[in-house]
Order: structure tokens, then C-alpha cells, then sequence
């Protein structure tokens, strides 16, 4: 179970927002909504730990993640604005590249490519891809190696249906799995049975 | 076997001259092979990408 | 572990893929030490005497170049944030980007000094001492950099800024690495100077990735 | 014969096909026959001794490396303003040979001046503008690999070929200039050690052998790239399908 | 001709906020030249000896390094391709931006030149020509740089691609103004080489942007 | 009226799409659709003479636009993945530019932040806007100087449903003056009167 109790985050010695709760439970999926610089990025990047909270706890079945960042950082998986693909490489490189330093295995890359359908676009590089196609190779880090705690910024962004639907299947099984997914988003992102939290404009 | 000696030893300046004829035929050679190494190679890949290509062509057909 | 190998095998084939960097890196080497004749004049006398000197200060200028490669182009596409979201201590993930760093620019400087000795007429007694002090000193340049560049990271086009905080913090390396030199080329003792330098390296091994590891978490923020 | 009759690519390679042997098996005699008058025939100099027939190496790559650079320039221009499409292969193709001969001309004029002049190099006038020139070529060169899109590579190539071909006569000039005046009467410059004819021919031998073998060479590069550059079309269309 | 101010007046607006440009370049120059003594040692004789060279080489470097500001960052965040888009024909885009660049870096060094000079010990005699050929020769400099850096756009991390495709065709500027100066500390006739100098700059002033302009271009598509 | 005719787009040597035809009156919107990759960036790159056509002919008003790309240039705008805002001016700075390197006045800036509600955001470094904060500010510059021609990548993306609602307006209000507009999208625009053109995939 990740929680967050009475959260409260600083961008640029400005608060962002306050006294914030969440709670998701295993296979469960927490939607983020509000309009735009509403704080969804910011408190998406602090359940990465890659942002300090100003106030409040964010734990980990009931340990606070602090204690630990390292390990927490080991069980998620973060897919941001940034995609982190290099242009230099193939798609296939560029996925086996996150998989690897996670310690995944061969087979879990070649899985990943075909959950988002660029199978065909393997050897490409990555720089003469479309955005679409862009996205799928970022998104395809997610199925590579496992992780129990999916962090999604907009990540249908540049996606077509095919590849909405890519993500939702993939969404789908990691929650079938006990696996966990917060989301931030504007557009619908077809999932069922999920929670939302709306954040307000301070 | 004296001249042949005198040859190699080419009047003391051995150690120059035959490094500099050496580095040249080295050079010309290995810029040869790796040429036709690469026209090779480039011939094979382009023939099995052809076949491929026709192969699947016809069972298309 | 595995995940340390792994970045550094990553590292590796960027480096390779991008644009061949290692064969980059030792051709501004080439390209500055050729330009000094030019700007000073042929005479041999003159060269030989300044031939440490230049030597020496066009590797802390081609190590310090190829820094703005260490993190920048992994933090501008998101890599970084991926990398240290890896589970690995932040540490390790910096030095195993300073090990490449070194691979791809340290170790190629260090090969081709000796040709670039000999183009400037180095007196042969040098050359030992110059191999030398190149193995043990360009080292602390891919570890004393690292610092320069996590700390610039955030600074749009930094790479004027990294030079300003950087090579203040080389000098050092410069100073034991061209005084040894010349000891061995006026036929004295280069010893006192190749330990200083040694000492230098070894004290940056610990502290300068831990450094840097705090400036990489800082422009995450 | 239009400008494009060789365009078609078909056609190139089967004309290449049939001159590639000739000048393959020219290159190959001309270069032994030369290495015999060379190494065995020809005399030592009197003030040189054997180390003169260095020349017979040297003389030539240096006259390669110039040669290589002019046609580069030549292929980059046909390339850029009339867009013909074998120019930029063409340019491509001579890139590493010229820069294997400025090699060469660099390494051999070496071995040749430490017994000469007692060092492996001195910043003359003509050696600093041999140097710059394989620097030009290692530039070309690496922004061709830069670049994978080769139709870009090859505009932005031939754009850097033809800058630096305006360069070159300005170095060159420009070196003469600075190194005499710190330098003036130079032992370096052997203003013609008035060559005899038995050295004249072998000379003309070796550096006829090289252009021959450079024609081969070409050809053999040319038809590389144009195999390389289907078979990138070709898994193109295969990516797609 | 009003979008053409408008562009030279954004990229200066730009080059003050995004860290000082103007004063990293020079601040570069300044610790270059200053390496030297460090490297080559303190004798006043050997520094004034090498002076011109040590000076025009860090110019060059300079010039150079700041290279990458010219088209990179425009390129990558999309503002390159507005600029084009903007209706105004590329050859004067490029044009404009090389007279930032010459405002931003050549100007600071030919300011900074005199007092670095004192530094190294030049003779009193070298410093007109110091100035005057840094003057022609530093606009030479941003004009034929903008070619590297255009060619070197879709490269990433093109900046040490940059500096080998662009020093060689620095170096005649290199020679015209180090034997100018020479020229004048010996008491000989500077002017042939000066003229020579001009004569580059004045020819690179129409070739160099319309090149440059025709790299930007294939860089766009 | 821009036309296109039996247009043909090449991409590192790939044709992308052949034998495509469009047409655009005055007060028209044309938007492209189609699965991830098949060209939609290309054709709008080509519509801004950023590319190249392979065979076939662009006019405006029957005049082939090849003959004077500049003034072409001149008559459009183009919004693409890249947004050219410079984090380190601030919103009111980057609107102001891109307003002067076109010509336009003074009171189109204050205009174009009304249009898309960011004038609180006026004086704010853009590196520290959120992602939608960041895609109106680019937007923006369609309002702050004319143009008769709106190219459009995807411009709705990270926009929220106050963002998605001030575009609409901007581009209604262009299209009543006579304006042009062609936009890929893979969600809905909520344009009225628009026409469609559907690429396939190759
Ligand atoms: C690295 C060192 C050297 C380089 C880069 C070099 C380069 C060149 C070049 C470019 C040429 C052709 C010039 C022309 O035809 O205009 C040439 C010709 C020649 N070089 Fe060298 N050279 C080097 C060393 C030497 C040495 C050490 C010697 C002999 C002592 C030598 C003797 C000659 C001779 C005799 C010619 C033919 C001159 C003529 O055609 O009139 N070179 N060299
Ligand atoms: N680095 C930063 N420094 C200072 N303020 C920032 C920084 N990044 C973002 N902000 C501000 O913090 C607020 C929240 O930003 P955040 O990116 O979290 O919004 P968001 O909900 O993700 O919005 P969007 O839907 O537009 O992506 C915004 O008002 C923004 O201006
Ligand atoms: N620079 C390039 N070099 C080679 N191929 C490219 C390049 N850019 C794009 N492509 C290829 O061209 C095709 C069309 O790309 P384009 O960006 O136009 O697609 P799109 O319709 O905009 O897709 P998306 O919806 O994903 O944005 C893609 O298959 C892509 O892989
Ligand atoms: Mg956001
Ligand atoms: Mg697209």
C-alpha cells in the first residue's frame, strides 16, 4: 500500500499544494486531475522521490519512504514529459538499455515491444521516429522490467487509439498483477474502476 | 649472398627505408581488402535481401 | 552490480554511436597541440621548451570539453532522472559515468601524447615521466570534472560556466603533472612530484563522486 | 553523352565492372615494375645514399593526397549544383583513399627526414599544410559518419568539402608566408635536386601505379556505396510492410 | 530589416539572461592565457616569446567553444525552425546571429586582449597590432565558425565534431594575425599580413552565411 | 485557397505518402488523422516548406508556392512538438519576440496572453510553468501577430479543458476573418465545420 498523508509540496519557495491524502492499494489505480499547474506533475515527482516533500509522509506499507529512497526507487517505474530515449539508438536498444539496468531479461524486452505494437520498428532509430512511435518506445520501459508502482505523467500524450489501447491492456495486466498505477491526466484514459483525485489550483 | 646483404642492408639506411616502403604497401593493402571486404559483404546482404524480398513476393501471390 | 556494469555498458555505446566521442576528443587534442606551433612559431628550441606546458594544458582543455557530455545530454532527454531511479545509490551511478568518462577521453589522451611529443620535439628524457603523469593525472580530471558538470547541469548552455569552475580546480593536476616533466627532462628527480600527484588522484577517488552525486540530486529537484 | 548518362546507376556499374579489372591488374604491374626500378635499379644519391629512394613512395602519396582533395572538391561541386546522383558517392568514395594517402606522404616524409634533417618533423611550410590537409579529410570523414540520413550527410559534406577546398591554396599560402619569416633560409626545401631520368622514370612509374590503383579503388568504393545505399532502401521498405 | 533587429536584439536579450554569455566567454580566455605561465613557467623572456601565439590560440578557442550557442539551442527547442519561418531568408537569420556572436565573444576578447598581453609580458611595440588584427581577424572568426556550427546541428553532441571541422579553417586567421604581430614586436612592416587579414574577412563576409544558411537549412528538414 | 495536388512526401529516403490531395478555402479547417506514423508531422512540415515535396505541387491561390517560399513563410504559423520557448525569458518576453521578428504591435501580446489566459503567468520565467502553461504560452504566438495560414501539430496536448476551450475560440475567431487552419490531432478538436483527411499507413 503507498500512501501519502497531509502532503504538502514546494515549487520555487511557492506551495503547490497542501494537505493532500492518497491511498492505493494493491491493483489499484489513483487517476490525478485538475487544470493545468495545478500541481499534478509536482506530486507525481515526489512520489518518485525525485522532489522532497515539505510536509506531511509519504509511506510504503505503513514505512516512510524516506528511510529508504533507493529501494523505493527500485520498485517504480516513473514516465514523465522527458522520455529518455536517445535518438542514437534503436528502439530495441533503448528499451533493452532500462531493462538491463534493472536487471530484467531478454525475453521481457521483446514482450514489452509487442505490447505497444513496435515490433516492426525494432532496429529504427530512435530518431526517425514519429511522436507516437516515440512514446511507445518510452512507454514500453514500463512492461520491460517489473515494478510495482507505476507513475504516469499524461502518458497518452502523441498516442493514437491503437496505442491508447496499448497502454490500457498494459495497465490492465500490472494491476492484475497486485501492481499499482498513479496517473495524471486530461483526457479520458479509459481505465475501469479507478480512483480519482483532484487537485485545486492554490 | 653479399649483394643480397648489401641489398637489405641498403647502405646502412635500412631502418628507414624499408619501414617507409613497408608502411606504404601496408596501407595501399589494407585499404584494398577492406574495400572489397565491404563491396563483398555490401553484394551478399543486397542479393539475400532481394531473394527475401521476391521470395515473399510470391507467397504473397 | 549488474546495474553498474550495465550503465557502463550503456555509456560505452553511446559513446560509440554518438559520433565515434572517443576518436572526437583525442583529435582536439591533436587539432590544439598543432595549433600552438603555429601560433608560436617552428623553432625547435622554443617548442621542446614549452612542449610539457602545452601538452599538458591541451589535455585539461580536451578532458574539460567532453565533460558537458558526462550528464547534460542525460538530463536534457530524462535519462538521468530514469538512472537514478534505477534503485543504484547515486554515487555509483556518477562514477560509473566518471569510469567512461575516462575510458573515452583519459585513456586515448594518454596514448596519443607520446606522437604529440615527439611533433614537438620533447626531449627524449621526458617521455617516461610524461606517460606517467598523464596515467595518474587524467584521471582526477574525469573526477574532479564530474563536479563542474553535475553543477551546471541546470544552466542552459553552462558549458563557458564549467570551464570558469573547473579548470581552477585542474590546475593542481597541471602544476605536479608539467613540474615532474620537467624534472625528468633536466635530468632530476621526478619522484616528489609524481606522488603529489598520485596523492591528488587518490583523494579524489572517494570524495569527488560524492560531490557530484549531491549536485545531480540538487538539479533533479 | 548527357551530364546524367552515367546517372543511372545500372549503367555505372556495369561500365565499372568492366574498367575495375584493367585498372586493377595496371596498378598491380606498374607497381611492381616501379618497386624493382625503385628498390633495385636505381643508384644510390651520392649525398643521399639509400635513403633517396624513399622518394619513390613519398613523392607519389604526396601527389595523391592533392589529387584526392581536388577530385573530392570536384565530386562535392557536381554534386551540390547539378545534383548528380553517383557525385556524392563519388566524393564519399575518395575520402578514405586520400586520406590514407596523406598518411602516407605524412609518415614516409617523416622516416624520411630523421635521417635527413635529424627529426621526425618540423613545422615547414609544407609539412604544417600536409597536416592541416589530413585534418580536412579525418573532418569529412567524420561528418559523413555524423549524419545517418545520407542524402543529408552528403549536401552537408560536400558543403564542407568545397569551404575547405577554398581553404586549402589560403593555407598553403598562408604557411609559406609565416614559416619563412621566422625561418628564412631553410634547409628544407630541396629546390630540385636537379632529378636525372634514372630516377625521373621510376618516379613516373610509381606515381602512375598510384593512379591506377586509385582509379580501382574508387570504383570498387563507389559500388559499395551504391550497394549500401539499396539495401538501407531496402530495409526501409521492408520496416514499413 | 525591422525582423532583422529584432533577431539580433532578441539573441543578445537572450545571451545576457542565459547566464552572462558575454562575460563566460571571455572568462574563458582570461583562465586559458593564465594556464600558461602555469604550464610553461614564469621566465618573462620565453612568456613574451610565445605572447602572440598564446593570445591569438585562446582567442580561437574561445571562439570556438562559444560556437555551439550559435544554432544549438534555437535547434533544439524549435525556435530555429520559427526563425526560418519567419519570412526572412535564411542567409540573413544566419547573419544576424553571427553578429551576436562577434558582440557577445569577439568584442569582449578584443577588449580583453591588451591587459592579458601585460600578463605575458608583450613587448610594448606589438600592442596595435594586437588589437588591429584581433579586430579584423575576430569577426572571421564568428563568420566562418557559423558553417561548422551549422553543418554540426543534427550531430548530437556535435560540439568536439564542431572544433575539428572548424580549426582548420581557422588557421590561416591564426598565421595572418601571429605574424602581424610579430611583424610590428620586431620592428618590421605589420601591413602586408593585416591587409591579407582583411582580404579573409572581407571574402568570408559574403561566403560564409550563405553556406551556413544552406547547412541550416538541410539541418530543418 | 492552398492546394495541394497529388503530393508525395519522402522522410531519410522512405516515402511516406503519395498521391495526396487537399484543398483549403478561406474560413476553412482541414485536420489530418491517422494512426501513429503515417505522416501527419511530415505533410504539415511540408505545408510550412520546412520539407521538401517528392513529386506533385503545393499552390496558394494558384501560385506554386516553391517559386517564393519566403513569402509563403510569411503568411503562416506553424505549432509544432517543439515549442521554441526560452526558459529563461519570461512569458510576456517570449510572446513579445516571435510578435517583433513578424512585425506586429504592441497590443496583439496583450491580446494573445488574454486569448489563452496565462497574463497572471505574464512575468514568470517559462522554465518554471507546468506543461499545459508551457503549450499556451507557444500557442500564444498564433494570436500575437497574424497570419492567414495556422499549421497545427497536435495542439492540444497537456492543454486542459480551459486550455482546449480558449484554442477553439482563437481558431474560430481566426477562421471568421478568413483565416486557414490544418491541425493533426489523434482526440477531438471540438471544431465545428471541419473537414477530415485521413492518411493511411504505407
Ligand atoms: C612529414 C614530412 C613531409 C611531408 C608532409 C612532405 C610533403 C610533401 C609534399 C606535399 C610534396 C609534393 C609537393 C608538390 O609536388 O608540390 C612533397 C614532395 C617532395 N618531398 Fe616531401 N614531405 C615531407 C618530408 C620530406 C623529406 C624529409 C624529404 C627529403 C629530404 C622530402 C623530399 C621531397 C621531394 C624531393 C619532393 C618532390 C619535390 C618536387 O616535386 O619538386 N620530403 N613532399
Ligand atoms: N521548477 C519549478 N520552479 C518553480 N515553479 C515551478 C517549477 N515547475 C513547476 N512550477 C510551478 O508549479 C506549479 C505546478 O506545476 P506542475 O507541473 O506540477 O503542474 P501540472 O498539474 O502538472 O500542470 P499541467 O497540467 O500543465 O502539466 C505550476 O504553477 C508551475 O508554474
Ligand atoms: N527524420 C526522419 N528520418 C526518417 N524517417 C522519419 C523521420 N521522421 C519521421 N520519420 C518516419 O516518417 C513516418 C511519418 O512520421 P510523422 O512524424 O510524419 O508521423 P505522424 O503522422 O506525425 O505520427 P504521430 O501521430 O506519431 O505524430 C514515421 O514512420 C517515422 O518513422
Ligand atoms: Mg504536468
Ligand atoms: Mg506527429
Amino acid at each position: 500500500m503507498f500512501q501519502g498523508r497531509d502532503i504538502a509540496c514546494d515549487r520555487g519557495e511557492r506551495r503547490i499544494f497542501s494537505n493532500l491524502d492518497f491511498r492505493i492499494m494493491q491493483g489499484q489505480a489513483l487517476v490525478l486531475r485538475g487544470p493545468n499547474g495545478c500541481g499534478k506533475t509536482t506530486l507525481l515527482r515526489t512520489a518518485a522521490t525525485l522532489l522532497k516533500v515539505a510536509r506531511g509522509k509519504l509511506t510504503w506499507d505503513g514505512t516512510d519512504i524516506s528511510e529508504d529512497p533507493e529501494e523505493h526507487r527500485a520498485r517504480l517505474h516513473f514516465v514523465g514529459h522527458l522520455d529518455a530515449v536517445k535518438g542514437a539508438l534503436s528502439v530495441r536498444e533503448n528499451i533493452a538499455i532500462w531493462a538491463k539496468v534493472r536487471g530484467s531479461t531478454e525475453d521481457r524486452i521483446e514482450a514489452a515491444m509487442a505490447a505497444f505494437e513496435i515490433l516492426h520498428l525494432m532496429d529504427t532509430p530512435a530518431q526517425y521516429l514519429s511522436a507516437g512511435q516515440h512514446r511507445r518506445t518510452a512507454l514500453a520501459r514500463l512492461v520491460a522490467s517489473p515494478a510495482a508502482l507505476w507513475l504516469l505523467d499524461e502518458p497518452t500524450v502523441s498516442l493514437d487509439a491503437d496505442g491508447t489501447a496499448c497502454l490500457q491492456r498494459a495497465i490492465a495486466a500490472h494491476r492484475a498483477d497486485g501492481g499499482m498505477v498513479m496517473a495524471a491526466t486530461h483526457i479520458e484514459l479509459g481505465l475501469d474502476d479507478v480512483e480519482f483525485l483532484q487537485l485545486k489550483p492554490q | 649472398m653479399d649483394g643480397l646483404g648489401e641489398f637489405f642492408a641498403m647502405g646502412g639506411y635500412a631502418g628507414y627505408v624499408w619501414p617507409a616502403f613497408g608502411i606504404v604497401l601496408i596501407v595501399m593493402a589494407l585499404l584494398w581488402i577492406t574495400s572489397v571486404r565491404g563491396w563483398n559483404n555490401s553484394e551478399r546482404t543486397l542479393t539475400s535481401l532481394r531473394d527475401h524480398r521476391r521470395r515473399r513476393e510470391a507467397s504473397e501471390e | 552490480m549488474k546495474s553498474f556494469r550495465a550503465i557502463i555498458a550503456r555509456d560505452l555505446l553511446l559513446a560509440v554511436r554518438q559520433g565515434g566521442a572517443t576518436f572526437l576528443a583525442l583529435v582536439f587534442f591533436l587539432l590544439t597541440v598543432t595549433l600552438f606551433p603555429l601560433g608560436i612559431g617552428p623553432e625547435p628550441a622554443v617548442l621542446a621548451r614549452v612542449a610539457p606546458g602545452v601538452l599538458w594544458v591541451a589535455a585539461l582543455l580536451a578532458a574539460m570539453l567532453s565533460l558537458d557530455r558526462l550528464f547534460q545530454a542525460d538530463f536534457e532527454d530524462g535519462s538521468l532522472e530514469q538512472l537514478t531511479l534505477s534503485g543504484l545509490p547515486v554515487g555509483f551511478i556518477v562514477l560509473a559515468k566518471i569510469i567512461t568518462h575516462w575510458l573515452t577521453t583519459g585513456l586515448p589522451l594518454l596514448l596519443a601524447a607520446p606522437v604529440l611529443a615527439v611533433l614537438l620535439n620533447m626531449n627524449d628524457e621526458g617521455f617516461a615521466a610524461l606517460l606517467l603523469t598523464m596515467l595518474i593525472g587524467t584521471p582526477a580530471l574525469s573526477l574532479i570534472g564530474a563536479i563542474g558538470a553535475a553543477l551546471t547541469l541546470t544552466v542552459r548552455r553552462g558549458g563557458v560556466l564549467l570551464s570558469l569552475l573547473v579548470l581552477p580546480l585542474y590546475i593542481p593536476v597541471l602544476i605536479f603533472g608539467v613540474s615532474a616533466i620537467d624534472a625528468a627532462v633536466h635530468g632530476l628527480n621526478a619522484k616528489p612530484h609524481i606522488l603529489l600527484l598520485a596523492a591528488l588522484t587518490m583523494a579524489a577517488i572517494p570524495l569527488c563522486p560524492w560531490a557530484a552525486a549531491a549536485a545531480v540530486k540538487l538539479s533533479l529537484e | 553523352m548527357s551530364m546524367h548518362y552515367f546517372a543511372n546507376p545500372a549503367r555505372f556499374t556495369r561500365l565499372a565492372g568492366r574498367i575495375q579489372p584493367w585498372a586493377g591488374g595496371l596498378a598491380a604491374l606498374l607497381l611492381l615494375v616501379g618497386l624493382y626500378l625503385a628498390l633495385v635499379e636505381v643508384p644510390a644519391d651520392y649525398q643521399q645514399g639509400d635513403t633517396v629512394r624513399i622518394m619513390f613512395v613519398h613523392v607519389p602519396s604526396a601527389w595523391m593526397a592533392m589529387f584526392c582533395y581536388m577530385f573530392l572538391a570536384g565530386a562535392s561541386a557536381v554534386g551540390l549544383i547539378w545534383k548528380h546522383p553517383l557525385a556524392d558517392l563519388a566524393a564519399k568514395a575518395s575520402a578514405p583513399i586520400g586520406a590514407g594517402f596523406t598518411f602516407l606522404a605524412l609518415v614516409t616524409g617523416s622516416i624520411w627526414g630523421k635521417p635527413m634533417w635529424g627529426t621526425w618533423w618540423v613545422w615547414d611550410a609544407r609539412l604544417t599544410s600536409v597536416l592541416i590537409l589530413f585534418f580536412l579529410y579525418l573532418g569529412y570523414m567524420a561528418l559523413w559518419q555524423a549524419i545517418e540520413d545520407s542524402q543529408k550527410a552528403g549536401k552537408a559534406a560536400a558543403v564542407l568539402a568545397l569551404v575547405g577546398a577554398v581553404n586549402v591554396p589560403i593555407i598553403k599560402f598562408s604557411v609559406d608566408w609565416w614559416n619563412t619569416l621566422h625561418q628564412p633560409a631553410s634547409v628544407l626545401r630541396m629546390d630540385g635536386p636537379a632529378i636525372h631520368s634514372s630516377m625521373l622514370w621510376p618516379l613516373l612509374i610509381m606515381a602512375l601505379a598510384f593512379k591506377a590503383y586509385f582509379v580501382a579503388l574508387l570504383l570498387t568504393r563507389m559500388r559499395m556505396e551504391l550497394n549500401l545505399r539499396r539495401i538501407r532502401a531496402l530495409r526501409l521498405a521492408e520496416r514499413t510492410s
